[in-house]
């Protein structure tokens, strides 16, 4: 029997990869968008393994919720890297860093 | 179902989605005044709308995933004059910038909704439905000038850290909803946690640190401000004269509805963040402030700082705290729209009046501005007779009335060493003479009067504050439960 | 006779003037309308004086409306003894600044004129405020005008100066703040009076006091959180330095007979041996210093430091008498009577300075030499006011040293001893500035084309010369005035609100 | 009467603001009528009260106006009004008449006529107050404010770089004097908690056996510590030693001041007061001893220094400080009556002196150096004569005033027990010689030998007009300062023998019976009372003072003064080659001033310096204000760098905030 601390975990270790994933990729920005996508599926792990623990269907329909809106978000985020690439024709995370100090 | 009590969001949903329909059929010479008129009327109706079941009983309505309580009421008010305000500013600037495109008023409007949302949510489901449509609103607002290379690498970086900083929140959400047994309704949790033991539960000291980390994001606190002076910075003044004022109101109403209303049990655990990231942020806001000469980001510095107190206030998790840090709010976003409106008449012919020099010389050009904007500084460092001393004063009470007399002190030495930066955007525009001479500038009649109001309205609460501090108070006693 | 509120309109009249010169500057002519705002608040301030009864130590005249009630705060006003010399002094010398403007300031002499005007109603309302708040809000709202003043017609490094001078009295105020509120939610009122009779433990005294000192002790300003005066003063224009020295100093000073002493008086009595030495500190170390100054204000600056090391050591000599109250009084009235005289005399010497200034466009001393060949009439006078500087007797400079030092003989000679050098040192840095800039020949052709006071000028001079003597001669108006207030001020300030603890007790 | 006293001081005060304020419009007749009428009423009216005083034994003791009443203390402006202040009054109202006709002449071409007159009224203003004063304050009032006029009239010819240094000299030497007095009378007040003369005499008892801590563990009688501070006032404005250092350079002033100022009347302020408040002095012998040492030191050491000066007004001006050293000695043997009995003659001889000085300087045309004189007894007759009985009246000549008060004084210290009197004594004994020879040795350089004027004249190229005798303004009042130079000195019988001070002046007869440890069973304060038994009018006492020492003494210092000057100088030129050292120490003045420049003139600025540049610049702005301004700054510019504007920063420092947050609750 897989327990819910399982799911919890695997949904931690997700949180968690995307928030390494974050912070070690130096590159390309689609993969921070890639990592906010995992983010969002370690939550929604969360949701569904509490979802069906406790036998409440509110955490599911949360999950629909979050999956609609992270789309939304996604299509967003690829315009506005659209938007980057044609300023700067990079799309390099290092390279956005007109702005500092 | 009670769908009255979200008159005023569904109004304004309506009046969006027929203004992009109405838009394209309207004559095409008086087009933009046109549709800014009826965005405008728009705006009028909601706040009238809200005014009027303002005071009222609180109401529950949607099956309970909604609330209508004078705290909702009254910050929503706030939102719609400082949005309509921000709409007033912006029209010229948005013309001359060759930006004006309806879109501009349609994005504003759904963020509006979604902090309507917001205010009203009795439901966390509602509180992120909200936050994401304020969120992606501005997402798009922030890069609003396309062609700009500073304008999207701003709209990037707040995209990429407020998707994190929502991940964060709905981590949390849903180990709340794990460990209250499937509760997601704020006022169900609330009851859940009040039979809880609240500070060995672990669980729920994460979901805390997560929501937390979430909210103070749309403060822009420290650790979770980085995007602030960026995104201040790069997005057009327009955009960031609405960024930087009206949606603090929606995060302080956040705030209260989780922290204050949801979670108010664990207010032990959540007052330790809080403290320990107003101190910080005041901190670092008024001294990283101190060492920029671009005023957009350094008011992005002052914000974080002025955000700092904010959640001082509430931290205490009195009454009194949270009508402190109410009243600081609604100030703070009055004030700083105030200042982005100086920063929006220094511009001229497309370019922006960003750095501490175009301030040079404003008393020889525009003494009454210069006027309105000592004001307006005054007001942000918290100098009496203006109001921001009255905000200030409304936080330290609170928080030496629940014993945090060195936190207090140290807020107030931060306050001396944020004073700097305010004197010497006062020192370049009183003491020094203009470098070049820019073009006088005619602004529209609504523009002068809009400005003038706002001005002296800083002043005029600060020498009779009572009446808004009573309305937050107010508020508060009706709303809390 | 007079039912109008006579008080709120020393406040506002001057205030709202201000607004009016900004607003019709441009109509009629902005000097003679401040004038005439000056002048009728001159009048009504002596109506005050008149109908004042120096035999109550009440607070009178009072007026009290509900302000901010939502923090309890009252715009609460009253007089006592205290506040009456002050406030009367405050209204003569901005019409002194106004006259003194008139054909100087040609640099927006609306907003010179307004900020002045605005800077004498928040004034006024700092000396009569009683509520705790009002006081904080008129206390820091004048450095808004001061600020202005000194950041816009002021010299080269003005910027300098200025931030200097708004950080360091904010950097003070601030802890004020913070002691306020405190005393609040302790007593539950924010009314300066019922403070007053708040019974505190020591150690909330002992810092209380602290800050009070701190805030205070920054605008008197006392050693060593003084160096902001001499750069506000250098780079001031001549209305501000007179403002300046005249005015502010003396709300510092005020504030603490006002507040720190009656209530705090244990903290007070146990921190008086910090204050005095303090306070002789400034009387003797910077009397050293002001004897170098290279710059006439510089040196003007640092012995207004001085001088008011005497107030402050007037003020806190009282815990060292042994309850002896007749000496008690003598000491307070003498810091009281030197800070009037004080206000005469140093904005004497300040428009003075700037009488040369104006023809001259240096202070350093150096330029200067022979003054006396060209200028006799202004050299009469600044020799008056430069023998009032120090301490002469027949001159008001002498009474308030005077009574200082016969106060300290009582407790302590060696204190009496170091406040007595003051004679010697302030002769010493005065007079040698007499010799260098005004007696000598002629010491270039610059100092030969000088020109002789104006009768402005004169008058001007004329009014303070008069003041400095009169009060030399005959001080018992002054003391008279404050008599019932000084006596009801030591009951306060020599209780014990804690059994008469100190500090190391408690820890 | 009250009104009398009143118009005294007034009317010369009338006089000062009229020709001060009015001087131009009145112009310069006017304006020296204005201010003689003035001082002509202050004599008339204080010989009326004079006489009134004096001759019917009225006195006044009263109040003119309450200055201020704080509490308990009540500092009032009064007058009192004994046979002491009449006599001052007298004295003062008198020499000053006599200058202010004098000044007339001497002045008449100086553009600061009006001035000078408004400021010597002022000054008898100032001194008439001083004398009739009844408290302590006002007596400090006049005292400041003699002061005052002294530094401005120093300052007279304010483009002489000499003279304002000279006046910013006085003034501050004698506020250090002051700073004493101040101080004397906040003890005053203090123990007696009054400053009225009455009231404080007649608690003056209580003093005794209080006791004031000086250090912890060390403390003083209150009476010594009280007199000495006010022993310093004495000095300050009586030029005693250590602080005679402003006097000889006051001689930058106009002649008549000098008259006026630093010979008659205000630098013997010092000794008025001290000898009216003897109450005060009565009660220590510690005060007496040391008032005792500092003026017979000054009178021996200052009389030597007349010896090498060449500037016929330091001339003078030493004899002044040594003269003024006798009284402060007499005083120092509880002789006050001598003391002030000396003081009039003084008064009467050094005003002529110098105002005859003055007379020569103008006949030289401004040239002050008395090796450029000679042989002017037949161009100056009046002069001569006049300031030959000075200079006899000085040294003591038997029947001139100063033998006299000179006499008494040297016996008074003969005669008293105190044990300074063994130190004193043969100092003032040879004073009396030294005084001799210096006086007489400006007397014969000036008026008699070669006229060495003509050549140095010539050599200046200057036109060459003989020396010739002053108009009457100038010569009337040295006739009229003759006669009391010459009768004075027979008031003895009433002043001193009598009982004349005796209201004004204290004298303790059972001296000391609180002091166990003074073993003397005789009371040592009796010098004058011993002295009077013993005299047998005037006549008797010249006899007997003829053989006495100081006669001899005088007479030897007169003819060796004869013989060097008038015969033959090699004596002269020998001395000066073997006491080399001697001299030069004497033209150095002892290097007073060399040390008070170096020491404390200089040292202060240097202290004022080393504060301003270490304690104000350094330490506390730049270390402490401009200091945290720039670690706010510096910090500000280190913290900025955090914002690294890459993402990746930005997201872990979000998360490292979350993780810190995190374990802060797991961990605490």
């Amino acid at each position: 029997m897989i327990s819910l601390s399982n799911y919890l975990v695997i949904g931690a270790l997700l949180f968690s990869i995307s928030i390494a994933g974050m912070f070690l990729n130096r590159k390309n920005i689609l993969i921070l968008l890639m990592c906010i996508e995992l983010m969002l599926l370690a939550v929604n792990m969360n949701f569904i393994a509490f979802s069906y623990y406790l036998g409440d269907l509110a955490g599911q329909v949360f999950v629909f919720f979050i999956l609609t809106v992270a789309a939304a978000e996604t299509a967003i985020g690829l315009a506005i890297l659209v938007l980057v690439f044609r300023n700067r024709r990079t799309i390099n995370v290092q390279d956005l860093d007109s702005l500092k100090g | 179902m009670n769908i009255a009590i979200a008159l005023p969001e569904i109004f304004l949903t309506i009046a969006i989605c027929l203004s992009l329909l109405i838009e394209p059929f309207l004559p095409t010479d008086k087009r933009r005044l046109i549709s800014y008129l009826l965005i405008q009327t728009c705006l009028i109706i909601t706040t009238l709308l809200v005014i009027n079941t303002f005071p009222a009983d609180k109401a529950w309505g949607l099956n309970n995933l909604y609330v209508r309580d004078d705290l909702g009421s009254l910050l929503k008010i706030s939102i719609l004059l400082v949005t309509m305000l921000a709409f007033v500013y912006a029209r010229q600037y948005l013309q001359e910038k060759g930006l004006w495109k309806n879109e501009f008023f349609i994005l504003i409007l759904f963020s509006v909704l979604g902090m309507l949302v917001i205010a009203s949510a009795n439901h966390l489901l509602l509180i992120y439905l909200g936050l994401e449509l304020l969120a992606l609103a501005l997402y798009a607002l922030v890069a609003f000038s396309r062609d700009d290379s500073r304008a999207t690498e701003a709209a990037m970086k707040y995209f990429v850290l407020g998707a994190i900083a929502s991940g964060m929140l709905l981590y949390g959400i849903s180990i709340l909803y794990g460990i209250t047994r499937g509760q997601l309704e704020l006022s169900a949790i609330a009851s859940y946690l009040s039979t809880q033991e609240v500070l060995n539960n672990i669980p729920l000291l994460f979901a805390l640190v997560f929501i937390v980390g979430g909210i103070a994001f749309k403060f822009g606190t420290v650790p979770f401000h980085m995007w602030a002076p960026d995104v201040y910075q790069g997005a057009p003044t327009a955009v960031t004269l609405f960024l930087a004022s009206v949606p603090k109101l929606a995060a302080f109403a956040m705030l209260m509805r989780v922290l204050g209303e949801s979670l108010g049990a664990a207010q032990s655990g959540w007052s330790q963040l809080l403290l320990v990231m107003g101190l910080l942020s005041v901190t670092v806001g008024n001294l990283l402030a101190i060492a920029q000469f671009n005023l957009k980001r350094m008011f992005a510095y002052s914000t974080i700082a002025h955000m700092g107190f904010v959640l001082l206030a509430a931290m205490t998790g009195t009454l009194e705290g949270y009508s402190a840090g109410l009243f600081y709010t609604i100030i703070y976003a009055l004030t700083s729209v105030g200042s982005f409106a100086i920063l929006i008449l220094l511009s001229h012919q497309g370019l922006d009046a960003e750095t501490l020099n175009d301030l040079k010389g404003l008393n020889e050009r525009h003494p009454w501005y210069a006027f309105l904007m000592l004001l307006l500084l005054f007001s942000m460092a918290g100098i009496p007779p203006m109001v921001g001393f009255y905000a200030k004063f409304s936080v330290i009470q609170a928080m030496l009335n629940t014993g945090y007399l060195w936190p207090a002190v140290f807020v107030v030495l931060m306050s001396v060493v944020g004073e700097f930066y305010y004197l010497r955007a006062i020192k370049m525009m009183y003491f020094d003479q203009p470098e070049k001479h820019p073009p006088q500038i005619t602004y529209p009649m609504d523009f002068q009067i809009a400005l003038t109001a706002n001005g002296l309205l800083v002043l005029f609460l600060g020498l009779l504050p009572t009446g808004l501090i009573e309305l937050c108070t107010q508020a508060l006693v009706a709303s809390l439960p | 006779m007079f039912d109008l509120p006579i008080l709120s309109l020393l406040i506002w009249l001057p205030i709202l003037g201000g607004l009016g010169v900004i607003l019709f500057g441009r109509h009629l002519d902005s000097r003679l309308f401040a004038l005439g705002i000056t002048i009728i608040s001159f009048f009504i301030s002596l109506i005050l004086l008149v109908q004042f009864n120096s035999a109550s130590a009440e607070m009178q005249f009072q007026e009290k409306l509900t302000w901010v009630s939502s923090f309890n705060i009252n715009y609460h006003l009253g007089v006592d003894g205290f506040s009456v010399p002050l406030i009367v002094l405050n209204s003569l010398i901005t019409i002194l600044v106004v006259i003194a403007a008139w054909e100087v300031i040609h640099y927006r002499i609306t907003q010179y004129l307004a900020a002045f005007l605005v800077m004498e109603g928040i004034v006024n309302g700092v000396f009569m405020a009683l509520d705790a708040v009002l006081f904080y809000i008129l206390f820091e709202a004048m450095l808004i005008p001061l600020f202005l003043i000194i950041g816009i017609w002021g010299g080269k490094r003005r910027v300098y100066a200025t931030l200097k001078f708004f950080l360091y009295t904010f950097f003070g105020s601030v802890f004020l703040l913070i002691s306020l509120i405190y005393l609040y939610q302790v007593g539950g009122s924010f009314s300066i009076t019922d403070m007053q009779k708040l019974p505190l433990a020591i150690l909330p005294q002992t810092l209380i006091f602290l800050s009070f000192l701190l805030a205070f002790g920054v605008k008197i300003p006392m050693w060593p959180v003084h160096t902001w005066l001499p750069d506000a003063h250098v780079e001031a224009p001549t209305g501000g330095s007179v403002i300046l020295a005249a005015i502010t100093l003396k709300v510092g000073a005020y504030a603490l007979i006002r507040l720190a002493l009656p209530i705090v008086p244990d903290a007070a009595a146990n921190l008086s041996s910090l204050v005095i030495f303090l306070s002789l500190t400034a009387v003797v170390y910077i009397g050293f210093v002001a004897l170098v100054q290279q710059d006439m204000k510089k040196l003007i600056a640092y012995s207004s430091i001085a001088h008011m090391g005497f107030v402050t050591l007037g003020f806190f000599i009282i815990y060292q008498l042994n309850k002896d109250t007749s000496t008690a009084i003598l000491a307070i009235q003498g810091g009281m009577v030197q800070m009037v005289s004080h206000g005469f005399i140093s904005a004497a010497l300040f428009l003075c300075i700037g009488i040369l200034y104006d023809r001259m466009h240096t202070r350093d001393i150096n330029a200067y030499g022979g003054v006396a060949n060209k200028m006799p009439q202004f050299s009469a006078f600044f020799v008056l006011f430069a023998m009032a500087n120090t301490g002469l007797p027949g001159t008001s400079g002498f009474v308030g040293e005077f009574f200082v030092i016969l106060a300290s003989f009582k407790a302590n000679v060696w204190l009496a001893f170091l406040a007595a050098t003051t004679l010697i040192i302030g002769a010493a840095y005065t007079l040698w500035l007499v010799k260098r800039v005004i007696f000598g020949e002629i010491k270039n052709a610059e100092v030969a084309q000088l020109t002789d006071i104006s009768q402005r000028e004169f008058g001007l001079l004329t009014i303070l010369a008069a003041a400095v003597l009169f009060f030399g001669l005959w001080p018992e108006p002054v003391t008279d005035l404050m008599g019932a207030s000084i006596e009801h001020l030591l009951t306060q300030a020599l209780q014990t609100k804690c059994g008469g603890k100190m500090l190391g007790d408690c820890l | 009467m009250e009104l009398i006293y009143l118009c005294i001081p007034l009317a010369p005060l009338l006089g000062a603001i009229a020709a001060g304020l009015f001087g131009k419009q009145l112009g310069r007749t006017n304006s020296h009528r204005i201010t003689i009428l003035g001082v002509s009423i202050a004599l008339i009216l204080s010989i009326l009260v004079a006489f009134d005083t004096i001759g019917e034994g009225h006195t006044y003791n009263g109040a003119v106006y309450t200055w201020a009443v704080i509490k308990d203390f009540r500092f009032e402006i009064g007058f009192l009004i004994d046979n002491l202040s009449a006599m001052m009054m007298l004295v003062v109202s008198f020499v000053s008449l006599m200058v202010h006709i004098y000044t007339i002449g001497y002045l008449h071409d100086d553009s600061g006529y009006q001035r000078f007159f408004s400021y010597i009224s002022l000054f008898t203003f100032s001194m008439l107050m001083l004398v009739m004063s009844n408290n302590f304050m006002q007596l400090f009032f006049g005292w400041e404010a003699v002061g005052l006029v002294s530094y401005l009239l120093i300052g007279f010819w304010f483009k002489k770089e000499t003279a304002i240094f000279a006046n910013m000299k006085a003034f501050i030497v004698n506020r250090i004097g002051d700073f004493g007095f101040l101080l004397g009378i906040g003890g005053i007040l203090a123990f007696c908690g009054s400053l009225d003369y009455a009231e404080v005499f007649a608690k003056i008892n209580e003093l005794t056996g209080q006791t004031i801590s000086i250090l912890p563990g060390i403390s003083w009688q209150a009476s010594s510590f009280i007199a000495l501070l006010l022993f310093i006032g004495a000095m300050g404005k009586s030029a005693q030693i250590p602080l005679h250092v402003w006097l000889p350079d006051s001689m930058e002033g106009p002649t008549p001041i000098s008259a006026l100022i630093h010979a008659a009347t205000m630098v013997t302020a010092g000794i008025f007061m001290v000898a009216r408040m003897s109450p005060i002095f009565e009660l220590s012998d510690t005060a007496l001893n040391f008032i005792m040492v500092i003026g017979a030191t000054t009178a021996f050491l200052m009389g030597l220094l007349g010896i090498v000066q060449n500037d016929i007004k330091r001339v003078v001006a030493y004899s002044t400080l040594s003269q003024l050293g006798y009284m402060t000695a007499a005083l120092g043997a509880s002789a006050y009556s001598a003391s002030v009995f000396h003081l009039m003659t003084h008064a009467f001889f050094k005003a002529l002196l110098f105002l005859a000085a003055g007379s020569v300087i103008i006949a030289m045309h401004h040239e002050q150096d008395i090796r450029k004189m000679g042989g002017l007894k037949k161009y100056l007759p009046i002069t001569y004569w006049a300031c030959l009985v000075g200079s006899l009246a000085l040294i003591g000549f038997p029947g001139f005033a100063g033998f006299f008060s000179k006499d008494l004084i040297i016996e008074a210290i003969q005669q008293s027990q105190l044990g300074a009197a063994r130190y004193a004594y043969p100092l003032v004994l040879l004073g009396v010689f030294v005084t001799a020879f210096y006086s007489f040795r400006m007397f014969f350089l000036v008026f008699h030998g070669k006229e060495r004027f003509i050549a140095s004249s010539d050599k200046h190229g200057g036109q060459h007009t003989l020396p010739h005798e002053s108009p009457w303004t100038i010569t009337l009042p040295l006739i009229l300062l003759v006669i009391p130079s010459i009768f004075a000195g027979y008031l003895l019988d009433p002043m001193v023998v009598g009982d004349f001070f005796h209201e004004a002046i204290y004298v303790n007869d059972a001296a000391h019976s609180f002091d166990p440890n003074l073993n003397s069973s005789l009371s040592q304060h009796l010098a004058v009372q011993t002295i009077s038994e013993e005299f047998h009018g005037a006549f008797n006492f010249i006899l007997h003072g003829i053989s006495q020492w100081p006669f001899i003494l005088a007479m030897m210092g007169l003819s060796l003064a004869a013989y060097i000057y008038l015969y033959n100088d090699s004596l002269a030129k020998w001395g000066y080659k073997k006491l080399h050292w001697l001299y030069n120490l004497l033209d150095h003045k002892y290097y007073a001033d060399d040390f008070n420049q170096t020491v404390f003139a200089k040292g202060s600025i240097y202290l004022g310096k080393g504060l301003s540049v270490f304690g104000e610049r350094i330490l506390i702005d730049g270390f402490m204000v401009n200091g945290t301004a720039k670690a706010v700054a510096w910090s500000a510019s280190v913290m900025r760098h955090l914002q690294t504007g890459y993402l990746y920063d930005y997201a872990f420092v979000m998360f490292g905030g979350l993780v810190l947050a995190l374990s802060w609750f797991l961990f605490f």
